[in-house]
């Protein structure tokens, strides 16, 4: 058989077995494969790379690929990297986690990241569940949605993420959905040449448990669910609340400047160190 | 001329590039695997490539075509 | 070691297991046969097996039943095997009981490296219902008819408590069908010797 | 008389269901009065989780999901001083997390139920896999000195009866008490009889008996428990992780902390009489006796049996309290066997307890698997055997 | 002696040390005072208020109060608090936290319980340190500030605490330094009486410890500093950025209803129970 | 000659300077090697973190205030992973929020020294009293099985010396090391002489020796320890808590996982004749020895001068390294000593695994106190007469 | 007539109350004590009360004033 | 048990408590105290006590000196108490050695009921430099003056030290004037009957 992708040979293990542990039609692939295609087109040194995750369904990304890679505690994953990049700050540093990891049990870490600006990568793929364990309700999950552990409809209000890690502070916040191929690649670029701490939150389907209360079967479906109830943030910018409603903001939702955690060690260390 | 490689030992058979081939390239075969049903229509955008969550599908120039 | 666990065996213990892959509705064809003994009075233990790779991987669901109480819960020794995949098939074979029985689905299951193999064509009888996703139901069906441990009729039974109402006509309907069939083959099963293999 | 018998026994059957561990869990909890249940989903106590969120609200009590398992125990705390009886289910992952809340629930004596499902550790280890790893933890875990009620369940109706007893004990000694499941017993389903309400006994809190003015908060009524009144209900008071004297304010001094620590110990370390729980086939006459718990003990049993059908004098002792440790029970059978074996899927933790209390009479053996499957009634045949003298 | 306030008289616990543990011109005891100040004006009856508290200085507060009071761990009031109003929906359920308990340890809890819309009125006593443990550095502490854990001076930027908590969705978001005895008042009220998750973050002075940034030697200089560097939300609409800059805002920051928890509970009960 | 011993004493005393516990814990590690350092602040610990705050920088080092304990130990491992010596401090209730982080280290293998400062417990207890009472959460705290290096102080030199062995041991076996100290040893002051960086031996994680492609991340070389290189380094591998292959990859094949258990247990009980580390005091002819460790060997050495005053013949065991347990140096002890007195800071942690160890030839004696105050040597000599046959 | 009660028992001399006194009715004594200079300027506001850290002072209508 | 206790001590050993409220510099005199014992080559042991309140409540600090290694690092009898307010001095006394000396402030302690007592007015001689915060300093005139465990120009040493160097010529100026103020009394005290007490 014919070589199939050449760029994803290049970064994908081949000590590892194929095709990967997701469900047919999983958003994590498509997230993963958009994520090679970007440091690929940057041109880091694989040395270079630390992929950082959480426990997850999300958190089993970095086995498959050819970087530094670690595979940390369920909601840990920003703490582990944040040692890391202020240990050897020439190292890039990117975090993969879930919503329920990077935003339920792993939320403090993401506020405190953020408001430290730790110069960080880091990408929450939203599927609005906890695929892992079994389609538990997530602090994204829809008020009202029945999962299995909110059978008569979730009593929460979803949170959201990308707002809330703004108010945190980051230096950089977007928001896209896995459908949204270009804006994806765009974000992913901006998050991971950003000098500070970016979080982008990709919008990805969980076909296994999640497309439950959307009513939808098929990876297909839920994926033109996310190109039909998206609007960029420009575009938004036109419509009224009504029209506005049930429909998720996509595209670059903050982008500033301030100096890195590393920046400030260096500080500490050089100028300021006279007491 | 364009190539639409498609590796079955990797595809789950989603359907995802069959769902959004923006020009109606690909069918799902009795098996329900993605083929190339009119490869004249592809206009080489390679979504069905970006989109396959299992690296599963390669577009790409044919070098000897 | 061999002795040992071949002694660990009670007579009225019998141990039947269900493999293939996720979807294939494993889990819940071993709870309803675990129902089904339970209805027909006797112990049962139950439990699966989904490894990490909960989706779409290999799926088991073993079922032990047993006239006494039953000690130890999980299988040491299977009476049964039910593949309903080759590669089930393939990493189950070392956990049967000498003499012990394998069905499998005669179109998902090629090759069976054992003695005692019933192959029934579960896949199609399903398809035949109007439910393919009934393949485990008609699994059921050849168990009902092979094995003494549990009655069809309680597993029709708990086929109408467990299932949507509106699935259980077709999913009787896949049972009977593959109970019958299998009915068919029961004597020749009997007389089998080494190697034999029977198909219908 | 037989057909009275006989129609019973029918009765009984068909009363039979089939009910997973886990499930088991939950029904049990909810005959014992559980009203609260606050968890965090973790393989493989999740579906106590997502059938709490089921049943819970049927009966009128509620079901939250937390943030993490942190806050589930934190809130768990808050729903038992406002009354409630309450529970929390996790894994090991989940049971390190909570090790500060159980201490502080010690320490300011509030009830609760906490379910360990132990999968194959350390770290992640094995998600789906069977473990006793945490037998140990779940006595030492906590920072600071304390004592701690931890049952163990051997089969799908023991996790249901045990949960009933874990609520019973956590009132009647205003501590958490853990139930330390293995992942074969949470996971597997058999058929059971659940009893009827009547025929179980249920424990609640002891309640004060004076008015407001008089309740002494922290004193000791003479079991060591004193009355816990609900917030809510007049008895206002303050409750604190601190060292605190009868009122539960805040103290340094010596004397009232002894005092407290000496109460806080005092509750089970005065009752130990009642809380040897075990069952015991065959120890009479043993030669060895298989000391065994959870999932073990299952294994234990059938070796035993075809053990004793090869003409071997063993015996099996099943523990269902694993701390405060039975050292009556086991004492006994270290009088009277020439050797013990304690298998345990881990390194060895109760087979520790068993040395320490060894006067050096008998011989202690161990069976050890560290590999996240279970211990076969093959393996046990096979040590006793090998061992039989 | 005359007797003096008849009012703190009839709500501090008469069997509790007096004076309190708290250093000369502390903020934590002006804030208690108003707080059993506006309970007495609302009149709840003492048996139904909870005081919940996590460690810290101001984790001392609920000892010294009649009313039905835990002290927790640090960082978890929250937690124990949610536990609380669910079991028993009747009562007032009010939290104590610092800045450090409240915001650095115990953020997570602070927004999931500020997006599950539990009905509790939390306070986050915010003197922008650790003050228990002596002076260290907390997320409110000021960039540069030093302190005995950023000797060369903290490296990183303050969390807005308010803006956090309403980007986390709580239902009623307020701000005000204990200077300010009206706002105080009113703020502590608005809190107390919401239908839904409240939070105020209130600006107290820590003479021992956060005088020292500030250059302030005594109580009463760091409180004229909270005078002088505060602006009301209505007037800040009126400033401009360099006017408003390192001032801080005050008042009511988010006022908005949805329906609470136990209202949620209540209608999964009741109405939607047939799955 | 005795003029150069003079002039080197006097050196020496010139060099003696006052420091605190916790200080000498900070040069130690320093000296170890220690980059960076992430923490939270608690009473007792809390001048570990400001005077590494302070001495950090100086040395290139980085310093971080976490949001929280368990983040302070995720960030130390991430750190390590890129190489860098690594350190956080606490005391119990953040020792308790550290567990599963503990159990992630000894799992994917990574250097770290832990400091724990014990104070009085369970829960928020005494903040500022002493105690000795995390001994047994220290080894079991973390589910699953795994095992660890546990080091204890008596004074302020000592926390210093153990600091630097702590790096040591850590970087040797690729695990965690914790160090116990108490509150007494944290908080007082000491003249001590700091060795200079030459007469220090410092060990460093094993590199690997061939070339990436060649690299087996997590294979055994012999030593049971893998080469460690780090994050950065072209040794491009995979990390995680899972159980996993020897290239680090999640397994669940049972003999992967039970060839992983075995290579990490290997580790220290294939070293157990290195970590015998003690002090002994008129042991050869005791009747009596007591074992003691931290501030109560202090007291210990105190009561055995005055009990061999009156003639008593004691003698003192001081023990430095609690976990593993040091079996073959107190065998020797039970072995010659009629009586073992084990006085502690709480219930009785270590004397359960004297008892443990203990054949019946020798009695064993206990002297606990948890009152939050220390045992003096009072007590202990008071003990001793007692007792003295 | 207005009365101004300071319990010295409580009283931990922190000068808030002083500082903040709007008519200046108090000032410190020898022992940094607040003292009532000048109850006749005291317009009850009640502020130095409200605003004292430790409830050791007290404004209040005189009873028999 | 007094026995024993009194038998636990070295003949060099020696203890000293330093008691008072927060913010009296009792933690900083400790330490100075012990730096200075170093100076003179002597081993020491120095440790301090705040309980929870650290704020404004009492705080104590201990020094251990002697010739020898120290074994048992804590006070067990003290040889000389300092007290700065009357509680500490009250609080402390049960820890007293039989024969100890305790020296207070003469007039933030009104009451002693011990028999050796010298009573200076350190507040007194700290405010007359100037700088009112030096009573620490000069409590540690009284010692030097009183206990032979420390030098006085170790101690000076340390002073210059220790504190910033706008403060060290009050400082050593409070503590010199205690020195010279305690000297005075000294041979006084050596007479001293129980129950005696003086004061200058
Ligand atoms: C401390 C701890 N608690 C709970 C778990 C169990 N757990 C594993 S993954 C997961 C949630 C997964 O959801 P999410 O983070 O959204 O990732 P997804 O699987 O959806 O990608 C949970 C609760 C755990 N591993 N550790
Ligand atoms: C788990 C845990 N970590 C650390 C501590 C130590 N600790 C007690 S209070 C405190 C911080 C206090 O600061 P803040 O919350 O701002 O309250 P404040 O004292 O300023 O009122 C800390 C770190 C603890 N008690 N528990
Ligand atoms: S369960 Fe959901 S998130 Fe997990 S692999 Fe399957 S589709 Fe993806
Ligand atoms: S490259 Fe574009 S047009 Fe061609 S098959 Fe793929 S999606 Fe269709
Ligand atoms: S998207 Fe990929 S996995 Fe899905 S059907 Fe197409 S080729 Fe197969
Ligand atoms: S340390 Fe600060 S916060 Fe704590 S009591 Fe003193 S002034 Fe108040
Ligand atoms: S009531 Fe007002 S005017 Fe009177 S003394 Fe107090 S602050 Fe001053
Ligand atoms: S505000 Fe209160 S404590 Fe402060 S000086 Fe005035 S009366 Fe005293
Ligand atoms: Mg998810
Ligand atoms: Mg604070």
């Amino acid at each position: 058989m014919r070589e199939t992708s050449h760029l994803v040979h290049k970064y994908l293990r081949p000590t590892m077995r194929f095709p990967h542990i997701w469900c047919p039609g999983c958003g994590i692939g498509i997230f993963m494969h958009a994520l090679i295609r970007i440091i690929d087109r940057i041109g880091y040194s694989k040395d270079d790379v630390v992929l950082v995750s959480g426990i997850g369904c999300s958190g089993r990304l970095p086995v498959y690929v050819d970087f530094n890679t670690l595979h940390t505690t369920h909601g840990r994953a920003l703490t582990f990297a944040t040692g890391i990049k202020l240990a050897k700050p020439r190292l890039k540093v990117i975090t993969i986690m879930g919503d329920g990891d990077g935003v339920s049990i792993g939320g403090n870490h993401l506020i405190h990241a953020a408001r430290r600006n730790v110069e960080i990568a880091s990408f929450i793929i939203n599927n609005q569940v906890y695929g892992m364990t079994g389609g538990q309700c997530s602090p994204t999950t829809p008020y009202g949605a029945r999962t299995t552990s909110s059978p008569y409809g979730n009593p929460e209000a979803a949170f959201d993420v990308s707002r809330l890690v703004e108010a945190a502070g980051a230096t950089f916040v977007g928001r896209t959905t896995v459908y949204h191929t270009t804006l994806l690649d765009r974000l992913i670029e901006k998050a991971l040449t950003k000098n500070g701490f970016a979080m982008v939150e990709v919008i990805a389907q969980c076909v296994t448990y999640a497309g439950r209360w959307l009513g939808l079967a098929s990876p297909a479906e839920m994926m033109a669910w996310q190109r039909d109830n998206s609007v960029t943030v420009e575009k938004a910018k036109e419509l009224n609340e009504t029209e506005l409603a049930g429909k998720t903001i996509i595209g670059v939702l903050a982008d500033r400047e301030r100096p890195t955690y590393n920046e400030e060690c260096t500080k500490l260390r050089t100028q300021e160190l006279k007491v | 001329m364009k190539r639409v490689d498609i590796y079955r030992g990797w595809c789950k058979r989603c359907g995802i590039c069959i769902a959004f081939c923006p020009k109606h390239v690909l069918e799902a075969d009795k098996d329900g695997f993605p083929t190339v049903k009119d490869l004249e229509q592809c206009s080489g955008c390679k979504l069905c490539e970006i989109r396959c969550p299992d690296f599963a599908i390669v577009v790409s120039k044919d070098e000897e075509g | 070691m061999k002795n040992a666990r071949s002694s660990a065996r009670k007579n009225s213990r019998y141990e039947i297991r269900i493999a293939g892959s996720g979807g294939q509705g494993i889990v819940l064809a071993g709870i309803m046969l675990a129902e089904a003994a339970i209805l027909d009075g006797r112990y049962v233990a139950q439990s699966e097996n989904y490894g990490p790779e909960a989706r779409g991987g290999n799926s088991i669901s073993e079922v032990i039943v047993s006239d006494e109480e039953i000690d130890y819960p999980q299988a040491v020794e299977l009476d049964v095997l039910v593949a309903l995949t080759q590669e089930a098939c393939v990493r189950n074979l070392p956990a049967m009981k000498e003499g012990g029985l394998v069905i499998v689905d005669s179109s998902l299951v090629r090759w069976v490296p054992w003695d005692k193999v019933a192959r029934l064509p579960f896949q199609q009888i399903a398809a035949n219902t109007g439910e393919r996703r009934a393949i485990n139901m008609a699994a059921l069906g050849a168990v009902a008819s092979l094995c003494s441990i549990v009655s069809s009729a309680s597993l029709v039974k708990v086929m109408a408590k467990r299932l949507p109402a509106s699935k259980v006509e077709a999913n009787r309907l896949a049972f009977n069908e593959a109970l019958q069939a299998t009915d068919k083959l029961k004597d020749s099963l009997t007389s089998l010797k080494p190697k034999d293999q029977f198909e219908i | 008389m037989k057909k009275d018998k006989e129609k019973e026994q029918k009765q009984e059957e068909q009363n039979r269901i089939l009910l997973q561990g886990n499930e088991a869990c939950v029904r049990g909890a909810l005959m014992a009065g559980c009203r609260f249940y606050a968890g965090y989903p973790i393989t493989p106590a999740t579906e106590i989780t997502e059938v709490m969120a089921r049943e819970l609200p049927k009966v009128g009590g509620v079901f939250i999901q937390m943030e993490d398992e942190i806050a589930s125990l934190g809130a768990v705390i808050g729903a038992s001083l406002a009354g409630a009886k309450s529970m929390t289910a996790t894994s090991g992952p989940g049971f390190s997390l909570m090790q500060e809340h159980i201490g502080y629930a010690c320490m300011a004596e509030v009830p609760c139920v906490v379910v360990d499902v132990m999968r194959a550790g350390p770290s992640t280890g094995l998600p789906t896999q069977p473990s006793q790893g945490d037998v140990m933890q779940a006595r030492w875990g906590t920072h600071g000195d304390h004592s701690i009620v931890v049952l163990s369940p051997s089969s799908v109706y023991e996790f249901f009866e045990l949960t009933i007893q874990a609520f019973n004990l956590s009132e009647r000694y205003r501590m958490p008490t853990i139930l330390l499941a293995d992942q074969i017993v949470a996971h597997m389903r058999e058929g059971i009889v659940l009893p009827s309400k009547e025929d179980i006994e249920i424990e609640d809190r002891p309640q004060p008996t004076v008015p407001p003015e008089w309740h002494i908060p922290y004193g000791d009524p003479g079991t060591g428990v004193p009355p816990m009144p609900a917030f809510g209900e007049g008895y206002r008071y303050h409750v604190t992780g601190l060292h605190h004297d009868l009122r539960g304010y805040p103290t340094t001094r010596k004397e009232e902390v002894e005092s407290l620590m000496r109460r806080l110990f005092s509750k089970i370390s005065n009752d130990l009489e009642r809380l040897q729980w075990f069952d015991s086939f065959y120890t009479e006459d043993a030669v060895i006796t298989v000391i065994a718990y959870g999932c073990v003990a299952r294994a234990g049993m059938q070796a035993v049996k075809e053990a004793r059908a090869k003409g071997l004098k063993v015996g099996l002792l099943k523990l269902k309290v694993l701390w405060p440790f039975m050292r009556r029970t086991v004492t006994t059978i270290l009088d009277s066997s020439q050797k013990v074996l304690v298998p345990e899927m881990n390194v060895g933790h109760i087979s520790r307890e068993v040395k320490r209390v060894n006067q050096g009479n008998c011989e202690i053996l161990t069976l050890n698997k560290i590999d996240g499957t279970p211990i076969t009634p093959a393996e046990i045949l096979e040590t006793l055997e090998e061992v039989y003298p």
